[in-house]
Order: structure tokens, then C-alpha cells, then sequence
């Protein structure tokens, strides 16, 4: 098992070849599909990367520091009116996306000092006021453009000539997504992330071994909150649109489900569950009278029956029927969420078929 | 075994991510389909503005039972965005980029929503006519594409507003108004229309979308000594408003926008406390013995749904997109988005269920005139106070 | 003068509307000190009873006061079975997992309600004229408000008698403190689980018949209230009775005081920054103990 | 002789109790010194003030003549004190390894930036990474954990993690070590490796131990001095053959048993 | 007569590790019986597998209480049956008082409990003074006291104990063994687990020896008492032992 020969192997980014050539494989898929796909596809995966780079930046918090954040939908907004105003001051995108995400920061590093002594549901409700506040006053103050929000400029940006905005636009997302996951697993592996760790497992002895607890607590969120405005400023672009109402509770929850259900403190369960609650939140659609009419056998009966006693108007709510369900099995069947899930599946497929 | 997992993985991506690599102009036509595409909330808080869409789909009903049109069915996709403009855009890039494509956009409930795909639609020159909300947005700048129907909610408060101060003698009117773009839009009429006659409102409060507790609010508004309250806000916050005013022994002269026009259902949900409401309409109210609302009600219980109910938004749905469907038959046979923009612009003084509607080159907002009605003090008999009316 | 002269009239208005809160806020705690979990699926709990509650009087025409005790045994069912279906069969569960399985409870009961029933609004009746209601030194107070204030407060003083007097109270309290050793005393302590959900179940479904008349029934008609409630259970100390219904009654103040004096625009946010300076004061709620870990 | 760590008549009360009453006790660089004294009477609080977890109302707490009392836990952590835990306080979801070096963390510096772009063995945080990583290997070697060297710390046994815990103590290089009760729980075996270790990290290191423990054959072994006490007071200080036979410590701490 | 408790050949896994390998035994009704043996030995999980506190455990054998089968039982049916466990560590209802830990106690009983408070307060006067007190207030001894008296309301017939000296000074030790033995001469069976092996011998009249989740030896008191090994591993009796302890680790090393 252990044939690493320098302790250099713990540290590299693929500590198998096989795995190496995957990620080599889906890094080249993901360069070359807006060569192959059309707009709506690179939307989708545009969509789902930009919630991977905000459920990686949760995850620092929830997963590896260990404290909830009901209120991530705020640094999200912060992050997406921060680069409309910005890049409609003139600033260029790129520099625009990374202030947007230390603007994030800074309120995130706010945050981080009220929270510094709260756990638990008291942290749930500070964080969830903070994002219900931070909607709240984008949506009320005039300077940022009221109840339609800011009118998002358009994205300029050229990375590949040739290529049309959404393209060039598709490929900055990704990219980003790219390198902030590198970057985050990076930070878990080396000191830094290592005390975000130590605090959530024990801040008493993190202490005692020299972690400023007030440092590193503040820090973390800082650092969550920067990826998540990072992904909030890339959405701005996305959507083409900043809508305050967008930046919800609800909002806060997905971020949240992204990485209970993908995984608490593991990279790619961020990503797990960003491509599946993405992929849910996008795709997910109720059913209709006919789908239960095309039942074999007890269809006609069935759907005879929920006409009389629901709304056919109303079926398409089946979906959060769904949804809900998928929601709890996940999590009752594997607290690991989906990365447990790929773990079990791995070890499945080693010793297969035995 | 890594095979494996790699075939998995093509699979659920080829499930997820169908090639559309076909860049071809996919126009929404056939020889025997058009396609058209609307969104609409059917699930989540906004799904009551959800019959809209689904009133759409009745008259297209009613359009391919009757034979379609030129030869043509119409394909109606509408979608559940549950008023998330990332759905939105998502529900439409999708039907837009597969085969056959969208002809045009019917409809599409929310400002928000609708702001989202603007660009997308408009720089492909896909039509779009009539969406569900009385916004600016649509036509400031005026677009090729874009036929408006949904009068300005600016110009609904104008008129009540001065009805109120000419007619009925009020001075001190007090605004309550949602924090939207909805409730801004009324509220910023009504101050233009009050300063215009030399008033300021006695006062502003905005609510929030989410709040249930009014009493605070409607303690301010009582406060004020208002006689009139120009009330601009969803029928629920409505419904809260009255009981609220009702415990507080506040009865003002309440005045609202076309959005709470469907008067059975606010007399239902209000428990009977929608008595003396003076209203805006946008369309002829759905009981109305006129025609061209009586076929539609009379068709109304072959293509309805269990659950739907007759009412403003169902049939507004209809209103928004009858000037399309004249459209359509104007165009003639030979199709194409510019042969129907061009038939569009040539519609004068059309009268389906909604007021008159006018397009021409450079005019996109093809409804401006609204009528005021008011309930009786059972709150069951409505009487028209105004004729049709367009704001100058 | 004139500025203060509402102010007996905006207190009492906090009060109705915190008696509310306090009713949720309670709920959220039994269940949490019961089991440590938050429950997220308790607004929209109350908003399904509710429903039932309606469908029973506007459909079945049974009269209210059928209607809402059978409504809350409805609850009663409705919160047994979704410890028993879901919260049970959660394996090794960690506090979010917990977390995300409520919201996915609540996620199934909204969308089976909506399907149920519709998005439109409704109207609950009640045999009350919402113009009745008493003045009393300026004050006008409507009866549907002074019953919400009347039910509230018979509803805690009940669970406080109940929790503090009765041996199932002991149970429960024994579980929440130590689940394992409660069972070493005989303490059936799933039955007991089971019954603080119906029991929180039933205390939310409360709340949710009193928003009902006051408001509009509708899916999510709870959402809000839900949001204040949870507020209130922490701002109280999260394991505290009597802190669940001051909290409740505060933030019902802090919002109407803040509404009417100051601006309506942030009126639903503002308890939340008075229960961030609390926090700072007092990290573990008005009421509760803050236990220091020990090493 | 100038000690390393000296308390000085320290005091503490939580809400009107009082846990420490005028505690002195001094500890000399390569000196192990046993703190007894029966449960609740005070040892593991005089741990918490030294290591800032507490901040004592009377008294001084003089390391190298610097006085500590008040200062936060990872600021006396800088001033090369470590301590292990009663009950264990480990990072659980780390491995023994990953324990270690966040041992080493007040000896790295790369930052939030640095290890985000660890990228190659080249870069800054990936040079620092390694070179700690060789001191905490040599540490693993030492105490033994090289079977379980890339375990989750929570899936050890008891005994192991209480090395571990031990492991992460050293490697922060510390001057003074506070040991609380090390060898609560180990069998005879165990304890006796453990003696074995002690004795070598103070020959090795010259470390300055102050260690909380019951097993009185087991201070009897490693201590020079013992302080004993009761209800937050210093009732005996000595040899461990002293302290053993005062009677005040018989009284409250050893009982009958052992006068007999 | 078939004796109170009976285990035979049980197996129990704490996940992939099995903890108790075989593990046979027989209690009569009447006495004390004590169980050696180092951490890890298995001691714990014993009590934690009589009392179902394990889920899906014991994997294999049978325990039977009292003649009838309690394997699969749920923990609360098994406390109902009669026996009464003190888990390591007391584990008291903190924020409940004193009286109301005691009435948890006898939690499953329907009778009169008047008579039984008051026998506790009898045992442990401390208590007494204490009683509307929240338990968390209490010292660790009085804590040991509580857990042990609140384990006696249920009026079991086996009493098991999980290490009821740690943590505790000898003096303290030495009341808490001394009222064990009242109690057991009130009728209540005891089946207690021990590391402080000197003060457990000292008490029971019956002892067995657990090594790697089995038992090795089985004996009277003073037959343990006398075993060579028992006296050098747990007794730690010995001449010179930090010579003889050192020789040990030296050859420890070598073996490994």
C-alpha cells in the first residue's frame, strides 16, 4: 500500500496515475466543450462551477472549521453587486472579480468576530441574519439600484479570440472554479488549513499548541466568504442580472445542502454536491396528469384518484416531493454524503466482483 | 474497472448534456408546428402567478382545436421556473438551442425573471410579446422584438390617484406600496401624479416580501390621518392589510392596482373584508357579458385543469397573447420572425379580453388605457367608475 | 406626546405578534432539547395542520371547534411520523445531516401541501368579526389578537407545568440530557423522542390555526414566522422555555417598536442585529446556562 | 537554582468558589515535578492558568522570568510551554501525523496565500511542509507511532492516543511540559514505557516537566519533588518519600489504607 | 438453580474490532463479583453488551437474565427487567437536582417510592443535604454517590458497575466500596468492573480476570488475591520494581 518513497507524495495534487489521467481527461472535456456544445450546456456547467466554487469556500467554514453559516447567500450578493459596481466605474473584470471576492472577505472577516464566541444554532441565526440584512439593504437603498438591482455590464472579457462572450465567459468560470479548487485543497493541506481543522476538533488544544483561535476563526470565514463572493461575482455575469431577491434564505440552504450532501470537509464532496443539487435545482421538473395516466396497469386508476383529491394545477410540486426525498435518504443512508457514497464505490470496485 | 466508471461517467453526462452542436438557426418552425415557449411559477411563493402561463396554454388550446393557424399547430413549451431567474434562463436556453427551436416567447411571468433572458432573446431577435408585468423595463429603449401588452403600473396609480383627489375628494392619501419593482412603479406614479395636483402623499411605507406581521405598518398609515390609501402590494399582503386595518378600526377609502382586480378571489381570501375597493383593471373583469370574455369562459371547463380556477391572471394569460396569435395570422403562411414583427407593428386598436392594443415602428407598449372600477358594500357587485382610460 | 402616545398601542401589537413567535420558538426547543436538532420543518408542520384545519371546516363543514382539536391530533401524527420515518433512521447523524433532513421534510410537506391544496391563498374562517375587539386606554385590542395572546400563554404555562410536574416531563428532560443513561433508567427514550416531536408538533400547529385567521393560508404562509420563531427560540437560550416565550415576546416588541418609529423598510431584520448585540453579551441566549467545556 | 516556570501564589474563583488558594510551585529546567492532591482540588485548574485557558485573580506565573498570567493560550503556547489533556484532547479527524505537525505550527510561517499555491516541492509552504514533516518523523520514531503514523487519531485505542497526544506536546519543542495525567488509564506496560520516555525527553531535552498524576508508584518513579494539594491549597511540598508520609496528605488524600 | 446472569461464548465488534472473543460467565444471585483487567481488555463493552447498549451486538452467544434471553433487547427493556448499570464516569442529569435524579431513577416503576428515597438518603446522607441542588454542582464523589444511588431506585436485583474508583481519591474510594458492601448485604446482586484491582478484591467475594475480551481466570477473592501473575500485573506487588519494570520493557522491545 505505502510505496511512497519521499514525504513530498503526501503533499502532491494526485497521489495516483490513474487518477492523474482522469483529472487530465476532465480537464481537457472541460477546455474543449464550448468547441462541441451550444449555449445552454456551457450555461449549466457554468452554473454548476460557479456553485462549486461556493460550496468549496462553505465547505472551509462548515466543513473544515466546523461552524454553520446560514447567511452565505449575503457574501454571495456582496460578491455580485461588487463586481456590477465596480466594472460599471470602469474597473476591468478581472481585477473587478478580485476585489469583489476581498470586499466578501472583509465582511466575512466582520462576521467572523461576533461569531467568534457563538456555535450552533446561535451561529445559525447570527449568519442568517446577516444574509437577510445584507438582502434587505440592497434591495431598500437607492445607490444600489433598488428593487431591480444594478444593471450588470456586459462581459468584455477575451480569453480565446474568436470565441463569443458566452464562451469567453464559460471559460473564465470554469478556470476559476479550476484554480480555486487547487487552491483550497492546498490551503487544507498545509498549515493554515490544518489549524482550520485542529479548531473544529478541539480549539482548546488548538490553542494550547499556539493557534490564535480569534486569528484563525476569522480567517476561515474571511476565506469563505472570498470564494463565495468570488462565485457571487462570476454569477453577476452569468445571470446577466442582480437581482436582490435572488440572494435569499433559500439561497443560503442550497449552499448548505451542496456541502452536508456532497460531504462535510472534503473537497471533492464539494463538488459532488454542487453538480447534484445544481443539477436538481435546474433540471428537477413535476410531473404531469399523463405521466401517471402511462402507468402500466394501476395508472388510469391512480390518476383518476389524485384528481379527485389534488390540484392538477398543482403537480408540478411533486418535484420538491422529490427533491425533499432525495434530500433525506441521502442523508440517512450515507452521513458522508455523496463522498462517502464514492468512497464505498471505490472500495466496491477494487475488490469487485468478490 | 476504471472503464467502467468512465462509461458511467459518459452516460450521465450524455443524460445531462445533449450535443446541440448543430450551430444552425433553429427558428421554432415547421411545415405544421410553431413553437412557442413561456415560463411561469407553478411551485414555490409565486406560484399563483402561475395560471398566467397556464391561461396561455388554453388559448392555444382553443387556436389548434380550431385548426391552428395557416396550417400550423402551435407546440406550447412552458416551463417552471418557480420565479428563479437562474431557472429562467436555464428553462430557455434550453428549448431556444434544442430542435426545432423557439419561434417566439409568449408571455413570461415577472420582471425579474424576464430581465434575465431580455439580452439573450433580443440578440437573437427572438419575439417576444407580451410579458406579465407592467414594467419599463421592456420598453426603455424600445426593442424590435418586443411587443409589450401589461399596461405601466406607473400610469394604473396615476389614475387612481386623480380619481381619487377629483372624484372622490380626498386629500390625504397615504401609499402603501411592496418593495419590488412592482410596488416602486406604483409608488413613483402616485408622488408624480400628487405633485402634479399639488399634493404630497401623507405617507410612504413600504413592506417587505416577506413580512406577515402589519401591524406596525398599518399603525403608521392610520397615524397619518390618511382618508385614502393607495394600496400596491400582493394579494396576500392585501388580505393582511384588511384584517390588520379591520383590528385596528382604520377603514380608509382603499385604492388598488389591476394585480388585485380578480375581485371574487379577494373577496374569498379576505374573508368578505373586500368591500368599497376602488380598482384598476387591465382587462374586462371575467364575469364581464362582452364577448370576447364569454367564449373563453364558455370554453373554459373543456380545457381548464382540476384545480384552475377562472379568474384575472388565467385569463390574462389569454389577454397577453392574443395580439400575438393576430400576429401570427397576420404573417400569413410564409413565416419568419421578420414577416411576423412586421405583422405585429401593423396591429391597430385590437380588442381581445385586455384594452385596446396598438403597435407601430417604435411603439412596443401596445396597451396604455386601464378603467377604474369599485366594489359594492357587499363586496360581490362590482360597477365601473371610468371608461377606458389612457394617462397623458 | 403625540410620538409616545402610540406606544401602549405598538407594545401590545408586539405582543400579539410575539405570541406567535414564542409558540414556534417553543417547538423549536422541545424538539431540540429533545433530540438536538433544529427543526426547520416546523413552520411548514403548522402550515400543513393548518390546512387540515380547513379543509376540515370549509370542506367537511365541521364546525371549529371539531375541526381544531382534530387538526392538532393531526400534528400530533404528523411530527411522530416524521421522527419516526426519518429522524430515527438517520445513522451516526451529525448535526447538519439532522439539519438537512428537516429541510427535507419541509421540502416534502410544502410540495405535497401546494400539490394538496394549491398556491393560491385562502381564507380560514372563524366565528369572529375581525372589526370586534375591545378598547382599553386608547388601546384597541381585537379579539382574534387577545385570543392569539390567551392561547399563547395558556400553551406555555401548561408545557411548563407539564415539563416541570409530570414524570413524562422528567423523561423527556432525562433524554435530553443524556439519552444513553436515560435508557439505563428504563426511560423509553425513542417513545420519548417520538412524543416531543408530536408534542412540538402540536404546540407549532397552534400557532400556525392562530396566523391562519389573522392572516391568509397558504404554502408558505409559515416561512416567516418560522424565521422569528427560531430567532426567539435563541435569543431565549435555544434549551429554555421561559426564554422561548420572552424571546418570542421581545422580538414581537423590538420589530413593532423598530416599524413604527423608525422605518418599516428594515422592520424584519432588526431583531436579528438586537440578537447579534445580545449574542456578544451573553453567547448562550438570555435564559440558558453557557457550559465552558472542561479539560 | 532559578526555576523555569515559577508559581507564585496564584488564585482563582469561578462565581464565588474558590478553586486556588495562593498556589506556589516552582519547576527547574530537567526536573520533573508531581502535582497530587485528591479529584476537584485544584491540579488541573493550576494547568489551565499556566496555559492561559484561565487567567488567575491573585498571583504571578513567571516563565524565564517573564511573567504569563493573563496572556491568551497561544501566546504562552510561544513562550514554549505544552501541555496534554485529562481527556484527551486530539484533532480526531487528523491523522497522527497531521496531530504532529500542527504541533510544529508555531514553528511554520507560510499563510493563507503561500499554501494555496503550494503547488511543487519548490514553492515556499511546500519546502516548510517537508522540513517539518522530517521533525515530526523523527518524533514518530521516537515514541513508536510509526504503525500508525497515517491513522485517523480517532479510530486509536485509548492508550495510543494518549502517546499521540504526547507527541504533538514535543513536537512543539516546548521548555516546560504540563502533563495531565498521562498514564491515567494504561496498564502496567504502557506505564512503563511511558516512564521510560519521560525520563528520556527531560535527559534528551531538558525540558522542564510539571505532571499531574493519581499512580503513586508511577510519580514516585519520575518526580523529584511532589506538591500535593487540597481544596486549592498547598498542603505538603517534598520528596515523594515526604509527601507520602505528611499527614496532612495521608488525611485528605491517601486515606487509611495507606497509613496502615 | 439457574443462575442471575448467564453469558455464553459472546462475541462483540466495536466496528471491524472485536472487543470480546468467547466471552462465558455465571452469576449467582447473592454476591459481589469483580472483574479485572487492564484498558482494552473488554471490561466495558461487557457491561455495555449486557445492558444492549451496542447496536446489533453482542454478533454471536447468548445472555440470558434471570432464565430468559435479553439478547436484541432494547437497553431501556433490559434496565425494566432488573438490572441496574453505573456507567464509567457517572454520567449524571446534570441540570436536574438531586431528588429529581433519584425519581429518574425509578423512572419505571409505578409504586410508592417514598420508602426507597428515603433508604438512598440512609446510604448517602450527602445526598440528603444536596437534594434539591442541580447535580452538576456536585463534587465527582458525590456525583459517584448519586449515579449509584439513582441506579438503586429501580429497586434492580444485579447492580453492575463500571469502574466506580475512577477518578476518585483512595478515601473516597473506600466509602463508596464500603456502602457497596451494605448494599450488597440489602439483597442487590453486584457485578461491578474494575481497574483498582487492590480495592475491588478487597470488596468482592467472587473475582474473574479479562484479558483481550476474554475471561483467564475465575475464582474466589482470595484466590485471585493469591495468583502470582494477578499480584504482578495488577497488584503491582513486587520488590524493586523499577529494576524488575525497566528488565520488562527492555524485553517488551526485543519480543516486539
Amino acid at each position: 500500500m505505502d510505496m511512497k518513497r519521499s514525504y513530498y507524495e503526501d503533499l502532491r495534487l494526485f497521489d495516483t496515475l490513474p487518477l492523474s489521467l482522469w483529472l487530465g481527461v476532465a480537464v481537457l472535456a472541460l477546455a474543449a466543450a464550448p468547441a462541441v456544445f451550444g449555449n445552454y450546456p456551457l450555461y449549466v456547467i457554468g452554473y454548476i462551477a460557479i456553485n462549486v466554487i461556493v460550496a468549496l469556500g462553505l465547505n472551509v467554514l462548515v466543513g473544515y472549521t466546523g461552524q454553520i453559516s446560514l447567511g452565505h447567500a449575503g457574501f454571495f450578493a456582496i460578491g455580485a453587486y461588487a463586481v456590477t459596481m465596480l466594472a460599471n466605474a470602469g474597473l476591468p473584470i478581472l481585477p473587478a472579480l478580485l476585489l469583489a471576492g476581498l470586499i466578501a472577505a472583509a465582511f466575512g472577516f466582520l462576521l467572523g468576530l461576533p461569531a467568534l464566541r457563538l456555535e450552533g444554532p446561535y451561529l445559525a441565526v447570527v449568519t442568517l441574519g446577516f444574509g437577510l440584512t445584507v438582502e434587505t439593504i440592497f434591495a431598500k437603498a437607492a445607490f444600489f439600484g433598488g428593487a431591480t438591482g444594478p444593471a450588470v455590464p456586459a462581459f468584455d472579457l477575451v480569453l480565446v479570440p474568436g470565441f463569443s462572450r458566452e464562451q469567453n465567459l464559460y471559460l473564465l468560470i470554469v478556470a476559476t472554479a479550476g484554480l480555486s479548487l487547487l487552491a483550497v485543497r492546498n490551503l487544507m493541506h498545509t498549515r493554515v488549513g490544518r489549524a482550520f481543522v485542529a479548531i473544529r476538533d478541539s480549539d482548546i488544544a488548538a490553542s494550547c499548541a499556539g493557534v490564535d483561535l480569534t486569528y484563525y476563526k476569522t480567517l476561515a470565514f474571511a476565506v469563505s466568504a472570498f470564494f463565495t463572493g468570488l462565485g457571487g461575482g462570476l454569477f453577476a455575469f452569468h445571470l446577466g442580472q442582480v437581482d436582490p431577491t435572488t440572494f435569499n434564505l433559500m439561497l443560503s440552504i442550497l449552499f448548505l445542502a451542496m456541502v452536508v450532501i456532497g460531504g462535510v470537509g472534503s473537497i471533492l464532496g464539494s463538488v459532488l454536491g454542487a453538480v447534484v443539487i445544481s443539477l436538481l435545482n435546474l433540471k428537477l421538473k413535476g410531473l404531469k396528469m399523463a405521466d401517471f395516466e402511462q402507468l402500466p396497469l394501476i395508472g388510469h386508476e391512480l390518476a383518476g384518484f389524485l384528481g379527485r383529491n389534488f390540484m392538477e394545477t398543482g403537480m408540478a410540486n411533486i418535484q420538491f416531493i422529490v427533491y425533499g426525498t432525495i434530500l433525506v435518504l441521502i442523508m440517512l443512508f450515507e452521513p458522508l454524503g455523496l463522498y462517502g457514497i464514492w468512497i464505498r464505490t471505490k472500495r466496491y470496485w477494487r475488490t469487485w466482483p468478490f | 474497472m476504471l472503464k467502467k466508471l468512465g462509461n458511467i461517467a459518459a452516460l450521465a453526462a450524455s443524460l445531462w448534456l445533449p450535443l446541440s452542436a448543430s450551430a444552425a438557426e433553429l427558428t421554432g418552425v415547421t411545415d405544421t408546428e410553431i413553437h412557442i415557449a413561456q415560463w411561469g411559477p407553478q411551485t414555490g411563493p409565486a406560484a399563483p402567478w402561475g395560471s398566467v402561463a397556464r391561461g396561455t396554454g388554453m388559448l392555444f388550446q382553443m387556436i389548434n382545436d380550431a385548426g391552428g393557424i395557416h396550417g400550423r399547430k402551435i407546440v406550447y413549451h412552458m416551463f417552471d421556473d418557480q420565479y428563479n431567474p437562474a431557472k429562467t434562463v436555464a428553462g430557455v436556453k434550453e428549448l431556444v438551442e434544442k430542435e426545432p427551436g423557439i419561434f417566439a416567447i409568449a408571455s413570461g411571468v415577472g420582471t425579474s425573471p424576464g430581465l434575465a433572458v431580455k439580452d439573450y432573446l433580443m440578440e437573437r431577435g427572438i419575439p417576444w410579446v407580451g410579458p406579465a408585468a407592467g414594467s419599463l423595463h421592456w420598453i426603455t429603449p424600445p426593442q424590435k422584438a418586443l411587443f409589450a401588452v401589461y399596461p405601466l403600473y406607473a400610469d394604473e396609480a396615476k389614475l387612481l390617484v386623480r380619481h381619487l383627489v377629483e372624484k372622490e375628494g380626498k386629500k390625504k392619501i397615504a401609499i402603501f406600496y411592496a418593495s419590488d419593482e412592482y410596488g416602486e412603479n406604483g409608488h413613483r406614479g402616485a408622488v408624480a401624479e400628487l405633485q402634479r395636483l399639488g399634493l404630497t402623499p401623507a405617507i410612504e411605507v413600504s413592506v417587505n416580501q416577506a413580512d406577515r406581521d402589519l401591524k406596525s405598518h398599518l399603525l403608521k398609515l392610520k397615524e397619518s390621518g390618511a382618508d385614502a390609501v393607495l394600496m400596491w402590494v400582493n394579494p396576500t399582503h392585501a388580505v393582511i392589510t384588511l384584517k390588520t386595518a379591520a383590528a385596528l378600526q382604520f377603514s380608509p377609502q382603499w385604492a388598488t392596482s389591476s394585480t388585485l382586480s380578480d375581485v371574487p378571489l379577494m373577496q374569498t381570501i379576505t374573508g368578505g373584508l373586500w368591500k368599497n375597493i376602488i380598482f384598476a383593471s387591465f382587462s374586462e373583469l371575467p364575469d364581464a357579458d362582452v364577448p370576447t370574455v364569454t367564449k373563453y369562459r364558455a370554453a373554459f371547463p373543456k380545457y381548464a385543469q382540476q384545480g384552475e380556477r377562472w379568474g384575472v391572471f388565467f385569463m390574462a394569460g389569454i389577454g397577453f397573447v392574443e395580439p400575438m396569435v393576430e400576429g401570427l395570422r397576420r404573417a400569413g403562411r410564409n413565416l419568419t420572425r421578420e414577416s411576423f414583427i412586421a405583422a405585429m407593428e401593423s396591429i391597430r386598436d385590437y380588442k381581445g379580453v385586455m384594452g385596446a392594443i396598438s403597435y407601430g415602428p417604435g411603439q412596443r407598449q401596445g396597451q396604455r388605457a386601464v378603467f377604474l372600477a369599485r366594489t359594492d358594500d357587499t363586496g360581490t357587485k362590482v360597477t365601473q367608475l371610468t371608461p377606458w382610460t389612457e394617462v397623458k | 406626546m403625540e410620538f409616545l402616545g402610540a406606544l401602549p398601542q405598538v407594545m401590545f401589537s408586539g405582543i400579539a405578534a410575539g405570541a406567535v413567535y414564542a409558540l414556534l420558538a417553543l417547538a423549536m426547543v422541545i424538539i431540540y432539547r429533545t433530540t438536538e436538532v433544529l427543526n426547520f420543518a416546523q413552520g411548514d408542520m403548522a402550515m400543513m395542520t393548518t390546512y387540515v384545519a380547513l379543509a376540515m371546516i370549509v370542506g367537511s363543514g365541521l364546525p371549529l371547534y371539531a375541526a381544531v382539536p382534530l387538526a392538532l391530533a393531526f400534528a400530533a401524527g404528523l411530527g411522530a411520523f416524521a421522527e419516526f420515518a426519518c429522524l430515527r433512521r438517520a445513522k451516526e447523524p451529525s448535526v447538519l445531516g439532522l439539519i438537512i433532513i428537516t429541510l427535507g421534510i419541509e421540502m416534502i410537506v410544502f410540495g405535497f401541501a401546494s400539490w394538496k391544496w394549491g398556491g393560491e391563498p385562502r381564507d380560514m374562517p372563524i366565528p369572529l368579526s375581525p372589526y370586534d375587539g375591545i378598547t382599553a386606554g386608547g388601546v384597541i385590542m381585537s379579539y382574534l389578537e387577545l385570543i392569539t395572546i390567551a392561547v399563547a400563554a395558556l400553551t406555555i404555562g401548561a408545557l411548563f407545568l407539564f415539563l416541570n410536574r409530570s414524570k413524562a416531563g422528567l423523561a423527556m428532560r432525562a433524554t435530553q440530557q443524556n439519552r444513553a443513561v436515560a435508557r439505563l433508567m428504563g426511560i423509553r427514550v425513542r417513545r420519548v423522542e417520538m412524543f416531543a416531536w408530536a408534542l412540538a408538533a402540536v404546540v407549532g400547529g397552534i400557532a400556525g390555526l392562530l396566523v391562519g385567521p389573522a392572516t391568509t393560508v397558504e404554502p408558505y404562509m409559515m416561512w416567516e414566522p418560522m424565521m422569528k420563531g427560531f430567532a426567539a427560540a435563541v435569543l431565549g437560550g435555544m434549551t429554555s422555555l421561559p426564554g422561548a416565550a420572552l424571546g418570542g415576546a421581545i422580538i414581537g416588541i423590538v420589530e413593532n417598536l423598530f416599524g413604527y418609529y423608525v422605518s418599516t423598510a428594515f422592520k424584519s431584520v432588526v431583531p436579528f442585529a438586537a440578537i447579534l448585540l445580545m449574542l456578544t453579551v451573553k453567547p448562550s441566549g438570555l435564559l440558558a446556562r453557557h457550559y465552558v467545556k472542561k479539560v | 537554582m532559578s526555576a523555569l516556570l515559577e508559581i507564585d501564589q496564584i488564585g482563582i474563583s469561578f462565581g464565588g468558589v474558590k478553586a486556588l488558594l495562593g498556589v506556589s510551585l516552582a519547576v527547574a529546567r530537567g526536573e520533573v515535578v508531581a502535582l497530587i492532591g485528591p479529584n476537584g482540588a485544584g491540579k488541573t485548574t493550576v494547568f489551565n492558568c499556566i496555559s492561559g485557558l484561565y487567567h488567575p485573580q491573585q498571583g504571578r506565573i513567571v516563565v524565564d522570568g517573564r511573567e504569563i498570567q493573563g496572556l491568551r493560550p497561544h501566546r504562552v503556547a510561544q513562550l514554549g510551554i505544552a501541555r496534554t489533556f485529562q481527556n484527551i484532547e486530539l484533532f480526531k479527524h487528523m491523522s497522527t501525523v497531521d496531530n504532529l505537525l500542527l504541533g510544529r505550527h508555531l514553528h511554520m510561517r507560510s499563510g493563507v496565500l503561500a499554501g494555496m499555491a503550494l503547488l511543487g516541492p519548490y514553492l515556499p509552504a511546500a519546502r516548510e511542509e517537508l522540513r517539518h514533516r522530517t521533525r515530526v518523523e523523527e518524533i514518530i520514531d521516537f515514541l513508536d507511532l510509526q504503525a500508525v503514523r497515517g491513522e485517523r487519531v480517532g479510530n486509536l485505542p485509548y492508550g495510543t492516543q494518549k502517546v499521540v497526544e504526547l507527541g504533538r506536546a514535543l513536537a512543539m519543542e516546548p521548555r516546560v511540559l504540563l502533563l495531565d495525567e498521562p498514564a491515567a488509564g494504561m496498564n502496567l506496560e504502557e506505564k512503563q514505557d511511558l516512564r521510560i520516555w519521560i525520563q528520556d525527553i527531560v535527559a534528551l531535552f531538558g525540558v522542564a516537566i510539571l505532571l499531574i498524576e493519581h499512580d503513586m508508584q508511577f510519580v514516585g518513579d519520575l518526580a523529584q519533588r511532589v506538591v500535593a494539594l487540597n481544596y486549592g491549597e498547598c498542603i505538603a511540598a517534598g520528596t515523594p518519600a515526604e509527601v507520602r508520609a505528611h499527614p496532612e496528605v495521608l488525611k485528605a488524600y491517601l486515606g487509611a489504607e495507606a497509613v496502615a | 438453580m439457574t443462575a442471575l446472569l448467564a453469558l455464553a461464548n459472546v462475541d462483540t465488534y466495536y466496528g471491524p474490532i472485536q472487543a470480546l472473543r468467547g466471552a462465558s460467565l455465571a452469576i449467582d444471585a447473592g454476591g459481589i463479583v469483580a472483574v479485572l483487567g487492564a484498558n482494552g481488555a473488554g471490561k466495558t463493552t461487557l457491561l455495555k453488551t449486557v445492558m444492549g447498549l451496542l447496536d446489533d451486538q453482542p454478533d454471536k452467544g447468548s445472555i440470558d437474565f434471570d432464565g430468559a434471553s435479553i439478547v436484541g433487547a432494547q437497553t431501556e427493556e433490559i434496565a425494566r427487567r432488573g438490572i441496574a448499570y453505573v456507567p464509567e464516569g457517572r454520567e449524571v442529569f446534570r441540570e436536574l437536582t438531586v431528588l429529581e435524579n433519584l425519581q429518574a431513577g425509578a423512572f419505571s416503576r409505578r409504586d410508592d417510592t417514598a420508602a426507597d428515597l428515603a433508604r438512598m438518603f440512609g446510604y448517602f446522607p450527602r445526598l440528603m443535604e444536596r437534594r434539591d441542588q442541580s447535580a452538576g454542582t456536585l463534587s465527582g464523589g458525590e456525583q459517584q454517590m448519586l449515579a449509584i444511588a439513582r441506579a438503586l431506585m429501580s429497586r434492580p436485583r444485579l447492580l453492575m458497575l463500571d469502574e466506580p474508583s475512577l477518578g476518585l481519591s483512595p478515601l473516597l474510594v473506600q466509602e463508596i466500596f464500603a456502602i457497596l458492601r451494605t448494599i450488597n448485604g440489602d439483597g442487590v446482586t453486584i457485578f461491578l468492573v474494575e481497574q483498582n484491582a487492590r480495592m475491588a478484591l478487597s470488596v468482592a467475594d467472587r473475582a474473574l480476570v479479562m484479558e483481550h475480551g476474554r475471561f483467564v481466570l475465575d475464582g474466589s477473592a482470595a484466590e485471585i488475591a493469591a495468583d502470582p501473575d494477578v499480584q504482578e500485573f495488577y497488584l503491582g506487588i513486587a520488590g524493586e520494581e523499577s529494576v524488575k519494570g525497566y528488565r520488562r520493557y527492555r524485553r517488551k522491545k526485543r519480543w516486539r
